[in-house]
């Protein structure tokens, strides 16, 4: 790959809508950043936040978690749950220094395989500038700099 | 309610009777319009046809006294070239950075600066109905024009285009109607009202201009306008300084007088004579005002609607929001 | 010091409060006992002992460590290993050795930010010179040295392999105590030791199963803390909004924070089954944050959403104060200190 | 962290096959490299690429190798599982595997197709494929759960898609619940006078299927109602319905249409009589209705709105009025549903400058339906908006409303040829009287269309090409004075043109239902761009929706003509009684179930899930999930707060199994960071 920083963007999406839309983005042959790698869950209430704490921890750069619009949920109100959890845990994770752009949460329905693209399209754009994360890399690297006795 | 105020070149000289009467029914609605210090020509209708960058540059610099100044981040002008060469530029800016940059090399060389977007360009009638509002309007009637017929006519630039948030409908504009209505008048349904007056065509292609006026004037004729109202200096000008023209080119007997609705809105709330500028038109509108009566008219609908007893149900339209 | 055959004890405090030690003491009478089966061979709180004796214990000389504190610095480290060295068995005793604690709450934190806290930034300090700590001072008679202040904490089982782990901000007394008997069953009459890796001293599922509070549907339309409103006594406190860290806690202190009307803060660390106490805590709590709804447009919906999670102040030190350095993340991303 | 210890990874036996999909994957992903980079995974002894998978061939590659090489697990990477899931899970079975044991990576839709970066692309599959691995390691063997259909089946809606797709099955000896929100059956199709392009009478055809749904036996049909609530899933759904009060008393009323007659009050008919016409306060939309009892309609009846009147009842020969009637709800069991809700016509108004709703004598194309009807308010006459001149100059505009961005960019797919239609009425009406036909182009695709057209051409009707721009009765030229200019450009000459008639027609284009996006909710599916319920499939499953058991026919699903509405209605009758003879179902046993041994009652998930499928138990203090309700959706194991809740085939430790496998590389570049220092 060129020169340039490709982050890694895990993308949990949901069966029924943004999984699909992903699918429609394929089928239309519409190209976007191959940055993203999915995974299926049924529904984004089913997105746990360990699952994206952990994908952090294993090094991934960005996180993007997929649903219905609200509304529009296969489980009715899944998503709802999955916006609830997402605004606590995106506020929880500044706490942790990850910024807001590493984790995303869009809407995209079945047919909005456009919107799909577009958005990992601009989420990779945003985690490029900011840079690479790769957590556990940081994590020891820092400590091993840090426990060498240098001064504060 | 403080307004940035962009008068525009017509405004000082031909359209004197517009200003004065905007500035006469700014007191009592309480606006303060605040003219734009130094403020220079917006180019008018062609010259952003002719030489882009220049016209653009032109017509930034006054966004950029008017951000500098900034009395209020709404720029209101009377004249319907005016604003929407300001509402143009101020939209092109923001969408296209190429040529953003370009102007800025202008104004920076005029020690000028100015972000598109900040801001927002009125045109008077917008400010009027729907920032101050029919309520407020109407609150001020102290004379209603009873019995007057009076056509509303918007010409084609206010509305238009749509594409770039248009506060009335492009094709079939009613804000103006419906100040006419609280003022107590007697509006007709007017078709030709969003159409063109012919512009400059006037200096250039005389026949044409001369023809999109007749259609003006008849269309308002047949359907018994005592005076058309206007909200545009251009095409004031045009439908009273060429009634003779086209009377003599067509064989017509047209003499319809020409106001600003603003004047209007300063007769009916009882303004000083002096300051609303009647007079000043060519065809005169001194007869028309003379029907204006204290009694209301009966309420009876604007066009006839065939025998009642056999006729067909006409479709309801649904109420305005 | 003579050797009784008695089976050896120590008790060892890294970094922390000395809260554990207290316990055990709180055994009350048990404590004889204990003085009776085992020998105390390394327990700074109550007995002078050199690190040198320890050093000079042949490996595998101690039968059973208790070790609590986290791993603050590179002190807490050395004397991990040596201890490890030393025992037969090594249980990382109480919520620091266990999983951070209080002490890896400033993972939060960077080292630096710490450092200017405690002794810059702080009214108790006098310290014009903005003088840190140095890892080597000179002076006439040498060379004074200090140990290496990590930049992250860490839990006992993440510098040395760890037996059993007794969790609690501090341990329970009748749960040592019942650890201890165990133990001492297995040393004297050979009974059976817990599966190596445990969490013993603790139940295995969730506080609320031991709580007297009254447990219905739950639904919060609004978060409150502590001080904002009068709790009702039989309710459960998250139903009334008060954050209780009990549904994401180990059992086993017998509930007795949410007992006195004080949301439980989650010191027994999370029960089987959850990888990171703090996200589960978060995970759930958000679920039944009753507002908005799939009727709502999208923007006055996360505007709503936002605005009641807004309540909940300090996440990551609310969900993850004793858990820190167990949790998934463990710490701040480096330089990015939270405020 | 038990969860996290299960896994069984050593002793798992993978197989790993890579599909080119001709050119569609090969063409971009280095198949070869991606299977040779699967073979070092520990877990897998097998790793093939080849050309098509879902061929018979590639199919029996991995039942062979199940049987010959002793596979445990197997991963496809290949497309969409929405395209082949099922297709290799029966592979895996006829191999002899549990077909849960599978997993698919998706590298062609998520991979191939989605960038030209072949090196990326290939990086991508081979996350995508590790992942699989990773995760199919720690599937589960589950068996489908068998669910029981109830034969009874709710249509929603009566015009001509519900009424076939109910005649359909009642035929076939099931019972059907017709729900109709109007007070008779019949939709659209009762108010068109002629159809296309036969210009049989649409009344004469229809009526009888209207009359054979009243008579059978197998249909319950409830006029004047409406679903209030919709409860459970495929084959159990358990329906509530809101029987309107109609204020007569059903048993007792003879249909003999006296009180109608001798109501004093009249209204504008706005709904049957597209505004046109009238009715009483008390009325049947049509004589021909079914069921014939009349509705009293509250907000127009002296009675109700003054209190004094009472005619009707004085009238009524067997007393079967009754002012107080209270709403009735209804509430039932099926085992499937069919909404048929039809479409609202566009319109007019939103388009100002047409003049509709100003200009008396622009009509709308319902309008003229009733009026070009025989039983309509001129009996069939066409007159201007005065009732009694004749035009001599009618203009048809096509597309108001459809193919135009600023309203609906679709196709309304029947507007060209019913104003063929009306062209041809008008000729019929008024010989020679002049039509113009403004039209953008002429769609008639279709049995018989085209011939139709060609017949108009034959009539003598003005087709003049371009959209019109405007229609005013400001005359400009001689000639135009008290007509209505039609303003178009003239694409075939190139030049404007201004056409002054008597009559314009606006054809309004077709859409969804106001309410549409309610219903969809109501009944749990999906409303597509433009409002119209979204399909399971557009090619493939044009009648069914992504919730198992209810189905969609005519134009709920988008515009569409009576024959393509006939056909869907009878093509969703027929799935229906696929489910109905099939009696059970197996439903994916993708649910959640809870530890109770290590739940500690905390109730967090008890208002979790949208199905109600967790209940309490007060006794043990724990929760539990009615398997048979719950439809999979892991909210409620994401929330539990003790981890107790287990998503069957989407644990945490498959989830965290897949994430760590699609990281692979990442996880590689940070252990070489690592051990460098």
């Amino acid at each position: 790959m060129s020169e340039q920083f490709e982050p890694v963007i895990v993308g949990f999406l949901c069966n029924w809508c943004s999984y699909r839309a992903a699918d429609l983005a394929g089928t239309a042959r519409i190209k976007y950043a191959p940055n993203l790698r999915p995974i299926r869950v049924m529904c984004s209430g089913r997105v746990d936040p360990q699952f994206v704490l952990q994908a952090f921890r294993s090094g991934a750069d960005g996180v993007l978690i997929a649903g219905c619009h609200p509304g529009e949920c296969h489980y009715v109100n899944g998503n709802i749950k999955a916006l609830r959890r997402f605004a606590l845990l995106r506020k929880t994770l500044e706490q942790w220094g990850i910024e807001q752009e590493r984790v995303q949460l869009l809407w995209a329905s079945a047919s909005e395989g456009t919107i799909l693209a577009a958005a990992v399209d601009r989420m990779t754009e945003e985690v490029r500038t900011l840079g690479p994360l790769r957590w556990g890399e940081k994590v020891l690297i820092d400590e091993a700099v840090l426990a060498v006795g240098e001064e504060v | 309610m403080k307004y940035g105020y962009y008068p525009g070149c017509s405004m000082e000289k031909n359209a004197r009777s517009y200003h004065t009467s905007t500035m006469a029914v700014a007191k009592p609605l309480g606006i303060e319009f605040i003219e734009v210090d130094d403020w220079n020509c917006c180019g008018a209708t062609e010259y952003i046809a002719i030489n882009k960058i220049p016209a653009y540059a032109l017509v930034s610099r006054n966004l950029a006294l008017a951000a500098d100044q900034n009395d209020s981040e709404n720029l209101v002008a009377p004249c319907s070239a005016c604003f929407l060469n300001l509402k143009k530029v101020d939209h092109y800016l923001q969408e296209n950075t190429e040529l953003k940059e370009k102007v800025d090399i202008a104004l920076d060389a005029g020690g000028l600066s100015y972000e598109p977007g900040t801001i927002n360009v009125q045109h008077l009638l917008e400010t009027l109905s729907v920032d101050i509002g029919l309520d407020a309007i109407k609150a001020q009637v102290k004379k209603p024009l009873y019995n007057l017929r009076v056509a509303p006519y918007y010409g084609c630039l206010v509305p238009r285009p749509a594409t770039m948030g248009s506060f009335d409908d492009p094709e079939h504009p009613t804000s103006m109607d419906k100040i006419l209505e609280v003022l107590g008048a007697t509006v007709i349904d007017y078709p030709l009202k969003a159409q063109c007056c012919g512009g400059h065509m006037t200096q250039i292609s005389e026949n044409t201009a001369l023809e999109l006026i007749r259609r003006l004037l008849k269309n308002a004729q047949d359907s018994e306008a005592d005076m058309i109202a206007t909200l545009c200096p251009m095409c004031q000008l045009n439908l009273d300084a060429y009634q003779d023209a086209v009377n003599a080119h067509f064989g017509t007997k047209f003499k319809i007088p020409i106001v600003y609705f603003t004047q209007l809105m300063g007769l009916a709330f009882d303004l000083p004579e002096n300051e609303l500028g009647f007079g000043k038109e060519i065809v005169s509108a001194k007869p028309a005002l003379a029907k204006i009566t204290e009694q209301a008219p009966k309420p009876k609908r604007t066009r006839e609607r065939g025998k009642k007893n056999v006729g067909l149900p006409m479709p309801i339209m649904a109420e305005e929001g | 010091m003579t050797d009784n055959g008695k089976p050896k004890l120590a008790m060892y405090w890294a970094s922390s409060c000395g809260g554990c030690e207290i316990s055990v003491l709180n055994i009350h009478e048990n404590i004889l006992t204990v003085d009776e089966v085992f020998d105390i061979a390394f327990f700074p709180c109550i007995a002078d002992f050199k690190y040198k004796d320890v050093h000079n214990y042949p490996d595998g000389y101690i039968d059973i460590c208790l070790f609590n504190g986290a791993i603050r610095n590179e002190e807490n480290e050395e004397m991990a290993h040596l201890l490890r060295k030393k025992s037969k068995v090594m249980v990382a005793f109480g919520s620091c050795a266990y999983e951070g604690c209080i002490p890896a709450l400033s993972n939060l934190t960077t080292k630096a930010d710490t450092f200017n806290k405690v002794y810059i930034d702080n009214p108790s300090i006098d310290n014009p010179d903005g003088i840190f700590p140095q890892l080597v001072t000179k002076v006439d008679e040498g060379d004074l040295t200090l140990p290496n202040f990590y930049h992250t904490v860490s839990s006992l089982d993440q510098v040395v392999d760890v037996d059993y782990y007794i969790p609690g901000c501090p341990p329970e007394p009748h749960q040592i105590w019942a650890v201890l008997q165990i133990v001492v069953a297995a040393l004297t009459a050979g009974g059976p030791l817990p599966p190596a890796g445990a969490i013993i001293g603790a139940g295995t599922t969730a506080l609320c199963d031991e709580c007297e509070r009254e447990k219905k549907e739950k639904t919060i339309s609004k978060i409150y803390r502590p001080f904002e409103i009068e709790p009702d006594p039989d309710q459960c406190l998250l139903e009334q909004g008060l954050i209780c860290m009990g549904i994401a806690t180990r059992s086993g202190c017998g509930a007795l924070c949410p007992s006195v009307g004080i949301g439980c803060r989650g010191c027994y660390g999370p029960p089987d089954g959850v990888e990171d106490q703090g996200a589960k805590m978060l995970s759930a709590i958000a679920s039944v944050l009753e507002v908005g709804d799939e009727t709502m447009e999208e923007d006055h919906l996360e505007e709503l959403i936002q605005k009641a999670v807004d309540d909940i102040a300090d996440p990551a030190g609310t969900f993850y104060r004793f858990s820190m350095a167990h949790s998934i993340l463990k710490r701040v991303k480096n330089g990015k200190g939270a405020a | 962290m038990t969860d996290m210890k299960k896994s069984p990874t050593e002793q798992e036996r993978v197989g790993v096959y890579v599909c080119h999909c001709g050119s569609n994957i090969a063409g971009t992903i280095d198949v070869d490299e991606v299977a040779k980079f699967a073979e070092k995974n520990p877990n897998v002894v097998v790793s093939r690429n080849y050309e098509f998978m879902c061929s018979s061939t590639g199919q029996e590659l991995i039942e062979n190798d199940i049987k010959e090489q002793g596979l445990s697990r197997i991963v496809v990477a290949s497309c969409s599982p929405h395209m082949h899931e099922k297709t290799f899970r029966e592979a895996t079975e006829r191999g002899g595997l549990n077909p849960f044991l599978y997993e698919m990576a998706n590298i062609r839709e998520h991979g191939s197709w989605a960038t030209n970066d072949k090196e990326a692309a290939t990086i991508k599959a081979k996350a995508l494929v590790n992942g699989a691995i990773e995760r199919v390691v720690h599937h589960a063997p589950l068996e489908k759960i068998p669910v029981s259909i109830n034969p009874n089946t709710l249509i929603v809606g009566g015009g001509i898609a519900g009424i076939t797709a109910a005649l359909e099955l009642a035929e076939a000896g099931h019972h059907v619940y017709l729900v109709e929100r109007d007070g008779t059956i019949g939709g659209h199709m009762a108010q068109i006078d002629k159809t296309f392009p036969t210009l049989d009478c649409s009344a004469c055809i229809l009526t009888p299927k209207m009359v054979d749904v009243g008579q059978n036996d197998n249909i319950t049909l409830l006029t004047y109602s409406e679903v209030e609530s919709v409860e459970g899933y495929i084959g159990n759904f358990n329906i509530t319905v809101r029987k309107k009060a109609r204020c007569v008393i059903e048993d007792l009323c003879t249909s003999c249409g006296d009180c109608e007659e001798k109501c004093p009050q009249k209204v504008v008919d706005n709904d049957y009589g597209a505004g046109i016409s009238t009715r009483k306060a008390i009325y049947r939309s049509f004589p021909q209705a079914v069921p014939g009892y009349p509705v009293l309609d509250k907000e127009n009846c002296t009675y109700f709105q003054t209190g004094k009147c009472k005619i009707c009842e004085q009238v009524c020969p067997t007393h079967a009025i009754d002012y107080e009637q209270k709403d009735e709800m209804l509430n039932f069991d099926v085992g499937n549903i069919i909404l048929a809700t039809g479409y609202d016509l566009f319109d007019a108004r939103k388009i100002p400058q047409y003049g509709y709703g100003r200009l008396p004598n622009v009509f709308s194309s319902m309008e003229f339906e009733r009026m070009v009807n025989a039983s309509g308010p001129t009996s069939g006459h066409i007159v201007l908006r005065d009732g009694v001149t004749h035009p001599k100059s009618v203009a048809i505009v096509h597309c108001v409303g459809s193919r135009d961005q600023n309203y609906n960019e679709y196709c309304s797919k029947v507007c060209c040829m019913y104003s063929l239609k009306f062209a041809h009425l008008v000729h019929e009406h008024l010989p020679g009287a002049e039509v113009y036909n403004f039209y953008i182009d002429m769609r008639t695709p279709g049995k018989g269309y085209e011939e139709f057209y060609h017949r108009l051409l034959k009539e003598g009707t003005h087709f003049v090409r371009g959209r019109v721009a405007e229609i005013t009765d400001a005359d400009r030229n001689p000639g135009e004075e008290n007509k209505l200019i039609v303003q178009a450009e003239n694409t075939l000459l190139g030049q404007q043109q201004r056409t002054p008639v008597d009559m314009v027609i606006l054809s309004a284009g077709i859409q969804a239902r106001h309410d549409a996006e309610e219903v969809s909710k109501l009944f749990k599916m999906g409303c597509d761009y433009d409002g119209f319920f979204n399909e399971r499939h557009p090619k493939l499953a044009p009648v069914a929706t992504m919730t198992d058991g209810i189905f969609i026919a005519g134009a709920c699903q988008g515009p569409k003509d009576i024959p393509d509405t006939v056909a869907q209605g009878g093509a969703a009758a027929s799935q229906v009684a696929k489910l109905i003879s099939q009696g059970t179902v197996m439903m994916e046993p993708v649910r959640a179930s809870i530890r109770e041994d290590e739940c500690s009652g905390c109730r967090i998930c008890n208002t979790l899930c949208p199905y109600n499928a967790i209940e309490y138990d007060e006794e043990k203090d724990v929760s539990r999930v009615i398997t048979a309700l719950c439809q999979g959706c892991g909210t409620c194991v994401a929330a539990c707060p003790s981890s107790v809740i287990d998503g069957a085939h989407f644990t945490n430790t498959q989830v965290f199994a897949e994430l760590k496998g699609i990281l692979w590389d990442v996880q590689e570049e940070i252990t070489a960071k690592q051990e460098a220092i």
